[in-house]
């Protein structure tokens, strides 16, 4: 290359910056109807598409394969049936967890999809595939209305 | 008549909606942090700034030397053929009188940015800067500007170690 | 149908951990130029289009594609970026040439992976942020899980996953561009630190800096510019759910599809009997089993047998990752795909010097867009001119 | 070889709103809904989904085309997300008949999202990133600095006043009051108000600019075997193009966007269109600041250079004038979510050659209409060029 190169490995430079990126989300209509049962009656609501004949969980707006908008909700739960499982030693920023956390991927009971939530209490039980579970609520006075108003799964 | 014109979705929510908790929202703020290798040209670029000098490129076929430094030319897309230093005094070529910050605060004094076309370049070969020492109603295309640098030992290899550009004396 | 597209020049820099001496434009700018002087063309005169693919969040600046054309020589050019995997640039690009009014594409694609300090933030910032972002755990998790439910639904071991970082870190290091050659054992990759169950540590590909950019050309083209132009005879893509709700977890759907286009479009039948070898996406060692099966290579629960027997070795019946993938060549997120093609078009050259594979004639690249997307995008490539592999 | 055919069969789009109750996925459903009902089609018929959004900041989702994909109808489908800053929106026209010209695809689903309210506590920030990492960001710049540094340089080469670009405020803001989506605001400003209205970055003042908003807007595109069967009225895909200047934007005259002429010449081409000025009867140039609409007519040698702000004045861009430009309200007039204002343009065409576009009909029967973006650091041009003649 024509421009000379720089050999000194100690002159080479990195600038440092972020992108500030600060986000308020709203939850949707759908997620309206969803997180309020959730944090007013600790009942877990889904969707159900009858022309694909699939129940989302957490109850939608639209069925993703047949964009038919849904109406159809009902109660699905509280227990379900634990379809992956993973013991996770490491932190969102990459440094290791003093002691693993436990997350799964839980079907409930009248559910075709899957909850991506915490299991904790798992006692002698071993985080496997078809574990039976149940949510663990939040106290009432302390739910915003959030995912994290369940805060976790344990064995049924 | 068509589809269109039938009353059409989505819901307008207020601020206050969001500020009272009427509408349920979920807040995240992502830790986006990088370390851009300077390279090249950036690299060298950031140490002529420390040592209080402009520094430009040349390509010899499309006789052009431009600012900022790169190492190739976009025009021919050959190598630049070599680093050369070029005047801290340039030419406006256009400038603005900004009151608002970059996350919107309003601001009571303007900040002047302007793109200054610096002397020894290329026509059309300016950088992006800010002026100063000047009355935000004085400023005006074609007026002659010249760096105002930090003191050596505040420099650091940044665009930032010229504070703005001020005018030359008699414009 | 006589294949229409080919790729003409090839052009790279790295892989390597680090390239602290070199901007991202100058990455860039060496790949270019050895990609056009591989094709013997002069990108400001010769170019239609020019096809980058990037992510804002990966570069660390808001509409990237602003800082793309000066180091390609496509200031003042038809450009644009494909948010998406390499493969989905190459497959933009061949759209455009198969519409008759471009006649020579490039494609590029690039890791500056060293420059970002907080990936595992700026992952998880693509999962939903009113269902999933609040578990506020590591994104290595949703790729755990998927192995849990591959391992589980195919009885595929871990020992199997095991083989193929064994096999793809000893292929690298017949691979001067590869980042992390080494001969690593099976015991080795199943005793490393457990980081996401199923996954250890040596299980995880680790990320590398470098550039790919391809020239592709009509048929016309191709045959006056290059003596050895590798013929593009089939392209594909798709998502799956991106949901981590509806999305299958067991098997690759994105791939299954994106594979069934490509075959579809280059006219084969009988995937396991036409291509010859395989580049597949191996960000997770479970992933390049889960992909060989989503292709149609093997049958499902095969893929990991046939890995501890040899078969996908590069003296194998089906040889796979001899580039040594993203395990052992380092993962280049968006351009990880075209690290895959760029070894296809390598091999079908003969220009794979050492890890050189005899007598092929067609390859498969395939690539995954990484946690938490279901995208996938497939290719296949052929130094026969016919649609219709023999 | 003769080049595969394509036209736009449907169209449909969300309210352009400053802050929605949807989340980014619903608003993409909405439109992507709405576009497969006004021709008659459901997802089965689709055949691959083209998608854009402006950048990741705004919404708050890295690999955003990944989550958009479920709203955007992309289940179990080919999917490409294209981007090109600003100029993505009216991009989706190229993108979408590079799909269906190829002949992979006869059936494509094309869907524009933005959702600039999630950013907090303003989307302008996300701004910030769009400079230079070494060399502008450490000097704190705002978007604004751009637009009023290319303004300034736009008035300042050929003697315009902002008086005869506020003009183009009031046109556009007047023309939205007619467009259902169109955000609530005052329709009927006046000079006055545009002269008097806050400074933000002189020459820039708070009505020269589009309000930021939240919306979808989708179009179906088919290949000309498919768009017989949808529909009697298909609007052709007659022309496209697209540019993208030096990153070195400093280093360029801002006075010219060379690369919206460069854009708008691969079109015209491709179109047959020898004599513009006549040929095209409606103009939807990018309008985010009112000087950005003269800027861009003289890109797309529809005025010559300098001299916009005349057409303008003389009425010529009226919606009743000879060269109706944005008749749709444009972004200042129907709010400005990026690449869903981008798209709405190609939509607004879509209406109005069909002459289905109600109180915003312009008179007459158009034949062809333009749609023009831009986008980056003032370097980016992409133009689709709609008709009801069958491109030869």
């Amino acid at each position: 290359m024509p421009l000379d190169p720089t050999l000194h490995v100690e002159r080479l430079r990195a600038w440092r910056g972020e992108i500030p990126a600060a986000h308020r989300y709203t939850v949707g209509p759908a997620g309206e109807r969803f997180f309020r049962a959730l944090r007013d009656e600790g009942r877990i609501l889904g969707t159900r598409c009858n022309r694909c004949g699939i129940t989302y969980v957490p109850g939608r707006l639209f069925c993703e394969r047949c964009f038919d908008e849904l109406h159809d909700w009902g109660e699905v739960g509280p227990a379900g049936t634990v379809e992956a499982a993973t013991a996770l030693h490491l932190g969102p920023d990459g440094a290791p967890l003093p002691r693993p956390v436990m997350l799964a991927l839980v079907r409930l009971d009248g559910a075709d999809t899957v909850l991506f939530h915490y299991l904790d209490e798992l006692g002698p039980a071993a985080a496997t595939i078809g574990l039976r579970v149940v949510p663990v609520f939040k106290p009432v006075a302390e739910r915003t209305g959030s995912i994290l108003d369940i805060s976790y799964f344990r064995p049924a | 008549m068509a589809q269109h014109t039938a009353s059409l979705p989505g819901t307008a929510l207020r601020e206050d909606d969001i500020q009272s908790g009427r509408a349920l929202t979920v807040y995240h703020e992502v830790r986006a942090a990088y370390a851009w290798d300077a390279g090249l040209a950036i690299g060298r670029y950031l140490d002529a700034l420390r040592e209080g000098h402009l520094l430009g490129v040349r390509c010899v076929r499309c006789d052009r030397t431009v600012v900022p430094p790169r190492a190739f030319c976009e025009q021919c897309f050959g190598p630049m053929d070599a680093f050369v230093p070029v005047a801290d005094v340039g030419t406006v070529n256009t400038f603005s009188l900004c009151y608002v910050t970059w996350d919107v605060k309003r601001i009571a004094d303007p900040l002047l940015p302007a793109v200054i076309d610096l002397d020894g370049t290329s026509p059309r070969a300016g950088i992006l800067h800010l002026l100063g020492g000047v009355k935000p109603d004085a400023v005006r295309v074609g007026m002659r500007v010249r760096a105002v640098w930090k003191p050596s030992r505040q420099r650091r290899g940044a665009i930032t170690d010229i504070r703005y550009f001020k005018p030359l004396r008699g414009g | 149908m006589t294949s229409r597209v080919a790729v003409v020049g090839v052009g790279w820099t790295g892989f390597r951990p680090v390239s602290p001496e070199a901007s991202y434009k100058e990455l860039m700018y060496e790949a270019a130029t050895r990609a056009y002087a591989d094709a013997g063309i002069n990108p400001r005169a010769d170019v239609d289009s020019f096809v980058t693919v990037a992510e804002d969040f990966h570069e660390g600046t808001s509409i990237f594609d602003e800082y793309v054309p000066d180091q390609l020589g496509a200031a003042q050019r038809p450009m644009h970026t494909i948010t998406g995997d390499g493969l989905h640039g190459l497959a933009a690009a061949v759209m455009q040439v198969l519409t008759g009014r471009f006649r020579i594409v490039v494609v590029e694609g690039h890791s500056k992976a060293s420059n970002i300090l907080t990936l595992p933030e700026i992952t998880a910032y693509a999962m939903d942020p009113v269902l999933n972002r609040p578990l506020n755990a590591h994104p290595i998790a949703v790729a755990a899980l998927e192995a849990d439910r591959y391992l589980h639904e195919t009885g595929t071991t871990r020992a199997h996953c095991a083989a193929v970082v064994a096999k793809n870190r000893r292929n690298a290091l017949g691979n001067p561009a590869a980042a992390y050659g080494a001969e690593v054992g099976v015991e080795q990759v199943l005793g490393a630190e457990a980081v996401a169950s199923p996954l250890s540590r040596l299980e995880i590909s680790d990320h590398a800096d470098g550039a790919i950019v391809m020239v592709l050309a009509d048929a016309e083209a191709a045959r006056r510019l290059s003596p050895h132009p590798v013929w593009i005879h089939g392209v594909g893509w798709a998502n799956d759910s991106p949901t981590l709700e509806s999305r299958s977890w067991g098997r690759a759907v994105y791939a299954e599809r994106a594979a069934a286009m490509a075959y579809r479009m280059a006219g084969i039948d009988d995937p396991a009997a036409a291509i010859h070898f395989a580049e597949v996406d191996d960000t997770y060692a479970f992933k390049e089993l889960q992909h060989l099966e989503a292709l149609g290579l093997c049958g499902r629960g095969q893929a990991g047998p046939m890995t501890a027997d040899g078969a996908t070795g590069p003296r194998g019946r089906l040889p796979v990752n001899v580039s040594g993938g993203s395990l052992g060549g380092g993962h280049l997120l968006d351009a990880a795909g075209l690290a895959r093609a760029l070894e296809v078009v390598l091999q079908l050259r003969g220009q794979a010097g050492p890890r050189q594979l005899r007598g092929v004639t067609t390859g498969v690249a395939q690539s995954w867009r990484g946690v938490p997307t279901t995208s996938g995008a497939v290719a296949v490539l052929s130094s026969a001119p016919n649609g219709r592999v023999p | 070889m003769s080049m595969r055919r394509a036209a736009v069969v449907g169209a449909g789009m969300t309210k352009f709103v400053r802050r929605a109750l949807e989340t980014p996925k619903e608003l993409s459903w909405h439109a992507a809904k709405l576009a497969l009902e006004s021709c008659g089609l459901t997802l089965a018929d689709v055949d691959a989904v083209c998608i854009g959004s402006a950048p990741d900041a705004f919404d708050g989702v890295h690999m955003k085309g990944e989550y958009l994909a479920d709203g955007s109808g992309a289940w179990g489908k080919p999917v490409m997300r294209s981007f090109v800053g600003g100029g993505t929106g009216v991009f989706l026209g190229p993108q979408g008949w590079y799909h269906v010209a190829s002949g992979l695809f006869d059936v494509v689903l094309i869907v524009a999202e933005e959702k600039m309210s999630s950013y907090y506590p303003h989307a302008q920030a996300a701004f910030l990133t769009i400079f230079d990492h070494t060399t502008e960001r450490p000097l704190e710049p705002n978007l604004l600095w751009i637009f009023a540094l290319e303004m300034n340089r736009y008035m300042q080469t050929y003697g315009i006043s902002k008086r005869d670009i506020a003009q183009v405020a009031v046109k556009n803001k007047r023309n939205a009051a007619d467009h259902p989506a169109a955000m609530l605001g005052e329709a009927n400003i006046t000079v006055e108000d545009v002269l008097s209205s806050e400074v933000l970055a002189w020459p820039v003042q708070r009505l020269d600019v589009s309000p930021v908003s939240d919306g979808a807007v989708a179009i179906v595109m088919a290949s000309e075997d498919a768009a017989k069967r949808i529909t009697d009225k298909p609007v052709w895909v007659q022309g496209v193009g697209w540019n993208l200047d030096t990153a070195y934007w400093t280093n360029r005259d801002l006075a010219y966007p060379e690369y919206v002429e460069r854009a708008a010449r691969m079109a015209y081409e491709m179109a047959g269109v020898r004599e513009p000025r006549k040929e095209i009867h409606i103009v939807e140039p990018y309008d985010p600041f009112d000087y950005k609409e003269c800027h861009h007519l003289e890109g797309l040698l529809l005025a010559d250079r300098g001299r916009a702000p005349e057409l303008v004045a003389d009425g010529v861009t009226l919606r009743t004038g000879t060269m109706p430009s944005c008749p749709s309200g444009g972004l200042l007039g129907v709010g400005n979510p990026i690449t869903a204002a981008g798209l709405m343009k190609i939509a607004e065409l879509f209406w109005q050659l069909r002459g289905e576009a109600g109180a915003r009909q312009v008179p007459g029967t158009p034949e062809r209409g333009l749609a023009q973006a831009w986008g980056g650091l003032m370097q980016v041009g992409t133009v689709t060029i709609l008709g009801t003649e069958r491109p030869a």
